[in-house]
């Protein structure tokens, strides 16, 4: 794999001559039917690697919503995780080693992986339906095609039901087993701690001891399969990343946006409530706060997502931090709500988890290309703060500065993930509690005028309007979304009147220009900016970090605020002789920074639900650079 | 507006500055007059108030009323005060709506706020027409109906909003017509009353686009004939004379002469029914205001309010776990710490850690 | 796909080449195989069919009949449907949909195509479970379902989409389930018959998410006890020994032993009384598949389908005007002739002038 | 009034000095309470000036939605028209007679009245009660705050029970002829035929004598008034315009918009399907369709707009033209559905009026604010054509466009006008229904391949797919919103096949350029552009037209075509030093344009719910190229 450090030195063994090569980092993908559980395999490696102290970065794989028949293409399930003894940012691009547990699963990566990469194989699942299902004339291990790899067979269900024979599981329930027996091989392979897993096996299923001694089992086999058979030549290690001191957690993006949410309320010192329709892949967000009503949290799950952002619209008049999620066919139904909110001037967080459009589209895949959708989605003049997270921790951060600009200008924000952010995850180092800001505002509890309260007079730096719940005494006002009088909040049908609401709406999102961080540019000055946003963060810093070592000059800069843009972005844009754009859509950014800045920008677009590979980023680069690799 | 709140209030404290916009002669200001005139009534703060509407004629209603209001979206006025109310148990919330606005496109959120049984307030103005985008025909127009977009006639087969209510498993559903006010004013108080969502239904006459729909149950002449008062406990008879009765026949409710049948025969009204069964029955009485129409509450069963079986969650699942500790909730996955000699020294196993596990 | 139409068909007619893309058990194969089969049973090409569906596993459905299908976006079947039907009554059109999606996001098209009487034939999945999504509770879970969206209960108070249907003015609604692969046909059969939309609820067992959900009304030892059916004409009897009877009292459907009552009042079932109620007062005898739960055709009454409504009043204007002619259209609101010597010569006055006229 | 062109001579009667003063161009404005009938009033005026043979444009303006109390200025309706005896293109800025039925009409109207202008006012109305309603503290007809114009005062309510009281009509009816006796005094003033209203109203009211009898005496009165009273020294007359030869209507924009979309199907040969919801200002597109079913044309008032937009792709599926309208809040809640529509490829017409946003904003209002909304309002990548009306008989030109796009290349197209093109009117030549297009497209009727139907095979020229309808032996097939693999449309994620779906979608869509007309630009090679689009054409082109009478040279082209943009776009912007855009929104069109063409372009933005005066665009050009007035 490109530029992949390996120092071997013999193995310590006396009776083998087993050796052991050490990386500095490896991709390995896990795949198999969704009924294997190869999320589980995937997930505790992750973990035992992070307990070890690697770097790391996942990248799961889901089928379809609809769950295929067993060994079908479509019913292909994968996790791909990449380990590093230094902090890399990405899954990787191609796998060093893959594990298939059926020819399905060999049919849908094999190419993926590496030449000379190690490919794990559950011998027992190539029998003719199987073969047949996957698409396979001949038996792929015995036509001699898989020659390029090593190749580690293993006759994996007869080992898992002998090493589970005395766990007390039986019947179908055995064969559950064979992740862990993968696992456990892949933890020799890869000299990988072993407690993290048992511990997590026992501390999981603690109410089910057979399913515990059956897992425990299965994984002891896989690792001792792998020291009794010498089942590889070589045994891979990778050290310890140095990763800057401090507590770590592994975090999926989807739960870090929850815990964010959660984090919000806490600094804005309001109730979090949280009204959603279920949809992929926003749902995850919705569970992880249903489990955590102790924090006082309220879920609830409304008949559609226009009740969704209705009762997201009436919390908000309610006095709480009020969040509705949802994906693009929700966020789209939600459209004629938001209007509301934004004429009301409430506060509230709007989380659209990106998907692959259009219409239902590819509702498992990543994509950026709701941008655009974001900005002008709403009938009328109704610009809106949009923020985007870039990557499963910074979902947490950005959960935090999404809800600081609703309360503090009074306004709906959209706060923009993806599939990728979502699902992926990384290690998080946690953040000191107390540094999290004071978001909290004041309520109104007296009237700000001689002539009684006006709902709609602004605050003279922000232009926000007064907050006062129902409850408070001599406060009582009614808001809606008919044009607005200036100060007193009644309706209005006066031109001037109209032309003035709309200029302060649009100034009041535009000043927020004023009340967030500059965009910093990584890089010393070269002629070339890679600019981004969202998920595509971890790809174009791999890739600028791999030219730079290549000795290409290149500058890097990420935006998280998509409205307002930074105050300096133009100023930064403008100072490049050229400016690279990769999005994961077909050219969303780049449109608004071509109309505000008159830029010459250019576009990298992938429209494939998957993300940029960063070689794909590297040669674009190069190219533009005219230096080839 | 900053008076300071008298224990007792007048009509006038429950008025806004702004001038009432309805045309001249509506419905709509009679029942204006009767909820201020109501809320006066009741030793309750202003600001306790919220009354949320969606969008017609009848939804400017928020604006009339000094308490705090929302004049929300077409139709979603049942979504936007679940969210008030869900969350704040210590307000009192009503919704305003239309025929258009609550059985057209708001229909969806009328049905499952009933089954919530959300603790709201629902005060659906029947005109039998859209009145404010000026005389389309409605979901309870009559079929044939010809109106701007009809002018053929309506091949619409109307609702029955009573019988909808009661299909949707409302805990509360009566009927009354703007003409009354006393007995708007006597189901006002009862829906009042009510834990979790009261259904009304007010006939309320759109004297421009559909005007006299409700004759038959305010015309001098007419009322009597065919007002069908509901009574908890009592007999079900009606009529200039009291010489209509209803009583039920093969589970059918039916009108009969009250000298035809022997008095104990007569169906006695009983709200409180757990089975909707009867209710459903007399609903089917008329399907309009054309003849015989019952008035007054069909049902009112008590069933837990969504917002108290929700705070009822909140406060188990603290009393469980404690108030929720945010710090520990971020390690709650499992953690290592890296020191400044940068060895792992890795924590004990991560519980929980499989938010994208095997869903098998 | 090019095969020639032989008069009567074979399910495979009725395959796709796509694979089926549901969990190994799941219940939707079962419906699948009893709907390809029926359809198989009628001599009608497949062309004239067409199955409209929403999103959700059941919606998957219409990829799995070869026919013409559309699988459209979340809880929109009823509407995309309409469309079809009401410009091409000579197709035979199906809605295919979970209880999710028409309950949840799609209960407003539900309601209102139900008392439109469009020609459609519902079949309503319902798993009591947001299978696609995998797993959270849906409008016809019970409540304290724990699942992922409420791992400490449901507070919903589920919908009984019978009592829905019949307080939508539903003109056919019936109920089976899956695994009752000659009931289900029955119930199709007549829903086909049927003239206006018929609504047909079926328990589908969802066995990763909400595993024997059912298994009350399917399990060989329980069914027995707990299966209503309802069959026209006949006294309303069940159990093992048909020692249960439904009677009607105080207007409520009650289960008592049949022992205890003469047969005389056993009631008679009669799908196809114009009243409700009775119909209401049945499908009240069950909230859900947990005891007792009556199967079969709840009411089956005929009233004008949308579609021939419509087409009755183009064929009326047409017969009262004429075929429309453009020209005599764009003149009809009065012309004026610019000739070449540019003097205009006035035409009579424009009838019909004034669009945008005053109200009043 | 500015260059009104005015001759006077001595009145013909013998026994009068009364003189008669010829203009080119006259405005007048008939303001009233929503009960006085001003409509119909300015409607009558209108269709006899185009009977009489005059250009003219008129603007309706009604009040909010909410029918206000008599006598309040939220009750104000009002319509002007603006008669000239050359083509004029607007209503006209400032009126040179005003009627003034009430002081609340006085009080909302009186400011715009250009000074010297006549004013008539109905004294009777001028009581205490209704001065204090209109915010009145002294009555202006007494405190000589009048004296800058020409007062005709009429005690109109005694003139007009006088005048109708033989006619049968009682009661508070009686006083609903007051606008017929106005209209008979402007008759006389204005030197209008008579027959026109006097003929309209026998055919209007014949099954009503008593109406007919009571509004023609009382228009004959008002008539009578004006000779005998000599009201005015000088009345007014205005020649017939010389406008191209041919057969006139005068029509009102969302009829002309209705015949279009008939004309259409017709042109299409298809049945018409129109699934819709009410809204202000689009429902009397479903008012005029609805009448005319003898056209064989389906209209359905669906629950809400999801089930009207579904119902249209239902409708488009099954083989008809199908269209759903709204304005701004329903066209939000169409979005999912016509992104379905995009991605299952089917042919439908999105019709917007737009109206004043956001949220409910001021329904009754004119905005253009709806354009990247149109644009961009679907999550996913879906382009869509747009298409937008630039006058009130434009809309009958611009449907039949729209059609053809949508049935030539199967896609749902944006159909954008808005309250001022929907209600105003204008003269329209007939066209030669013989010279519209053929637009119809041949259904599919047997498989485009050996192996079957496969509805994805895209044509080669429109890569547009085919449109096989139930019904249809043998081309059984499945529409859905999920990803379509390419030919055969089953559905697919794989990764590529998403990536050239995309693209097609996309590219069919930009290739429609290629079918469109070149953007025209009227002008010879000025220094400045004036580029338009929708209903800002009048203003704009009166305003071009006034800056070169005066000398100053100004090139003008307006944009039918809003996606994609005609091909010779760009070029044309690159060729000008200037390029200036009018909105009435806070700048759309122009950011497609500086993201297109990275041209500078500058925006001249209203966002007052009120058309441009001709003024305000002569002056910003006169800015720009600093040339003072
Ligand atoms: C999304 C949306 N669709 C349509 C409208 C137009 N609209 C406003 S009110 C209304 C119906 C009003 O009828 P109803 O609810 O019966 O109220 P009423 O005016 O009769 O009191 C309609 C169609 C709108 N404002 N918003
Ligand atoms: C607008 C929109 N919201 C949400 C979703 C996500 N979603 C897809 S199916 C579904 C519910 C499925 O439940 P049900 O209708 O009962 O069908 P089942 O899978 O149980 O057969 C949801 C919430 C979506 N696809 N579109
Ligand atoms: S239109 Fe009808 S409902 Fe609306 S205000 Fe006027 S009378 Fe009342
Ligand atoms: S999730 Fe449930 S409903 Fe969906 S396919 Fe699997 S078993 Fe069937
Ligand atoms: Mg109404
Ligand atoms: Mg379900």
């Amino acid at each position: 794999m490109a530029d992949q450090i390996a120092t071997t030195e013999p193995g310590t063994s006396p009776d083998s001559d087993l050796q052991t090569t050490t990386l500095d980092r490896v991709v390995i993908r896990f795949a198999g039917d969704s009924g294997d559980g190869m999320q589980v395999a995937g997930a505790r490696f992750t973990d035992a690697s992070a307990a070890f102290g690697n770097d790391l970065a996942t990248l799961p794989s889901f089928p379809a919503e609809i769950r295929a028949p067993a060994g079908t293409l479509p019913g292909v399930s994968s996790f791909q995780v990449q380990i590093a003894d230094f902090d890399i940012l990405t899954a990787g691009d191609a796998p060093d080693c893959l594990v298939a547990m059926n020819p399905a699963a060999l049919m849908k990566n094999i190419a993926d992986l590496r030449p000379g990469g190690t490919l794990i194989v559950n011998t027992e699942a190539f029998d003719e339906r199987n073969l047949a299902k996957a698409g396979y004339e001949k038996n792929p291990l015995e036509d001699g095609s898989l020659t390029p790899f090593r190749i580690i067979e293993v006759p994996m269900e007869s080992l898992t039901k002998e090493a589970v024979k005395d766990s007390g599981v039986s019947g179908r329930d055995v064969l559950r087993s064979k992740n862990f027996f993968a696992l456990g091989l892949l933890a020799w392979l890869f000299n990988r701690p072993t407690e993290p897993t048992t511990d997590w096996v026992e501390a999981k299923f603690k109410n089910k001891p057979e399913v515990v001694a059956a897992n425990v089992s299965a994984f002891q086999a896989g690792y001792n399969f792998g020291i009794t058979t010498e089942a590889a030549r070589t045994t891979f290690a990778v050290k310890p990343a140095t990763l800057p001191p401090g507590t770590y957690t592994n975090v999926i993006g989807n739960v870090a946006l929850a815990w964010g949410l959660i984090a919000a309320a806490q600094a804005a010192d309001l109730p979090l409530f949280f009204g959603t329709y279920p949809i992929t892949p926003a749902s995850d967000v919705l569970h992880e706060l249903s489990k955590h009503k102790n924090f006082g949290i309220k879920t609830f799950q409304a008949e559609d997502e226009i009740s969704a952002v209705g009762s997201a619209i009436g919390a908000a008049f309610a006095g709480n931090l009020a969040v509705t999620a949802s994906s693009g066919p929700g966020i789209a139904l939600k459209s004629e709500g938001i209007s509301l909110a934004f004429q009301a001037e409430l506060p509230m967080i709007v989380l659209n988890v990106q998907r692959a459009g259009p219409s239902t589209g590819m509702p498992t895949k990543p994509e950026q290309s709701d941008l655009l959708f974001s900005m002008y989605g709403r009938h009328g003049e109704s610009p809106l703060p949009v923020v985007a997270a870039s990557s499963p921790s910074d979902a947490f951060t950005t959960a935090v500065e999404a809800a600081r600009i609703a309360l503090k200008y009074m306004t709906p924000v959209i706060l923009l993930s993806d599939n990728h952010v979502a699902n992926g995850s990384e290690p998080w180092r946690l953040p000191d509690l107390a540094d999290l800001p004071d978001i909290s505002v004041p309520f109104a509890t007296v009237p700000n005028s001689d002539s009684g309260f006006l709902p709609y007079l602004r605050d003279f730096e922000t232009f926000a309007r007064p907050w006062a719940i129902p409850g408070t005494p001599g406060l009582e006002h009614r808001l809606g979304g008919l044009e607005k009088e200036a100060n007193t909040g009644n309706v209005s049908y006066d031109p001037a009147n109209h032309q003035l609401m709309t200029d302060s709406r649009a100034w009041k999102v535009a000043n927020i220009a004023n009340d967030i961080d500059l965009l910093e540019v990584d890089g010393d000055g070269a002629d070339l900016l890679v600019l981004g946003w969202g998920s595509t963060y971890g790809s174009i810093r791999a890739a600028v970090r791999r030219l730079r070592r290549a000795g290409v000059s290149v500058d890097q800069a990420h935006l998280r605020h998509l409205n307002p843009f930074p105050p300096n972005l133009g100023q930064v844009v403008r100072s490049y002789e050229a400016v690279l754009i990769p999005e994961m859509n077909s050219g969303q950014l780049i449109r608004l920074i071509r109309a505000d800045f008159l830029v010459d920008a250019v576009g990298l677009n992938k429209m494939s639900g998957v993300p940029f590979h960063i070689s794909e980023i590297e040669a674009k680069v190069r190219q533009m650079l005219e230096v080839p690799a | 507006m900053t008076t300071v709140q008298s224990p007792t209030h007048t009509r006038a404290d429950f008025q806004t500055d702004q001038e009432v916009r309805w045309c001249p002669g509506c419905g709509d200001y009679t029942i204006l007059a009767s909820v201020q005139n109501f809320l006066a009534t009741l030793d309750r703060p202003r600001e306790e108030f919220v009354f949320v509407s969606g969008i017609g004629c009848s939804s400017r209603f928020p604006y009339y009323v000094n308490t705090y209001g929302v004049h929300s979206i077409h139709g979603r006025a049942p979504a936007v005060a679940t969210g008030i109310a869900a969350t704040r148990p210590d307000l009192s919330v009503w919704v305003v709506t239309g025929d258009g606005d609550a059985l057209s496109i708001g229909g969806n959120h009328l049905i499952h706020v009933l089954r919530r049984n959300v603790n709201l307030k629902i005060l659906l103005f029947n005109n039998q027409i859209y009145g404010l985008t000026k005389g389309q025909y409605s979901p309870t127009s009559e079929e044939g109906k010809r109106t701007k977009s009809s002018p053929a006639g309506s091949i619409d087969h109307p609702f029955n909003p009573v019988s909808l209510a009661l299909g949707s498993e409302a805990t509360f559903v009566a009927r009354t017509v703007d003409m009354d006010r006393s007995h708007t004013t006597e189901i006002l108080a009862a829906a009042y009353d009510h834990q979790g969502t009261a259904f009304v239904e007010i006939y309320q006459n759109c004297n421009v686009f559909n005007d006299k729909a409700f004759i038959q149950l305010t015309g001098k002449a007419e009322r009597a004939h065919n007002r069908i008062n509901l009574v908890h406990g009592q007999p079900i008879i009606f009529g200039p004379d009291n010489e209509k009765a209803v009583v039920l026949e093969e589970g059918e409710a039916r009108i009969v002469d009250a000298a035809g049948v022997d008095p104990g025969q007569v169906l006695v009204h009983d709200e409180t029914r757990p089975d909707p069964s009867v209710a459903f029955a007399l609903s089917r009485l008329s399907h309009g205001p054309y003849g015989p129409t019952p008035l007054g509450i069909f049902r009112r069963v008590s069933r837990p309010t969504y917002e108290s079986l929700m705070d009822a969650q909140v406060a188990a699942a603290t009393a469980k776990k404690g108030p929720g500790d945010l710090a520990t909730l971020i390690r709650s996955h499992g953690t290592w710490t890296v020191s400044e000699d940068s060895s792992a020294d890795p924590a004990p196993g991560s519980p929980n850690g499989s938010a994208n596990g095997n869903p098998r």
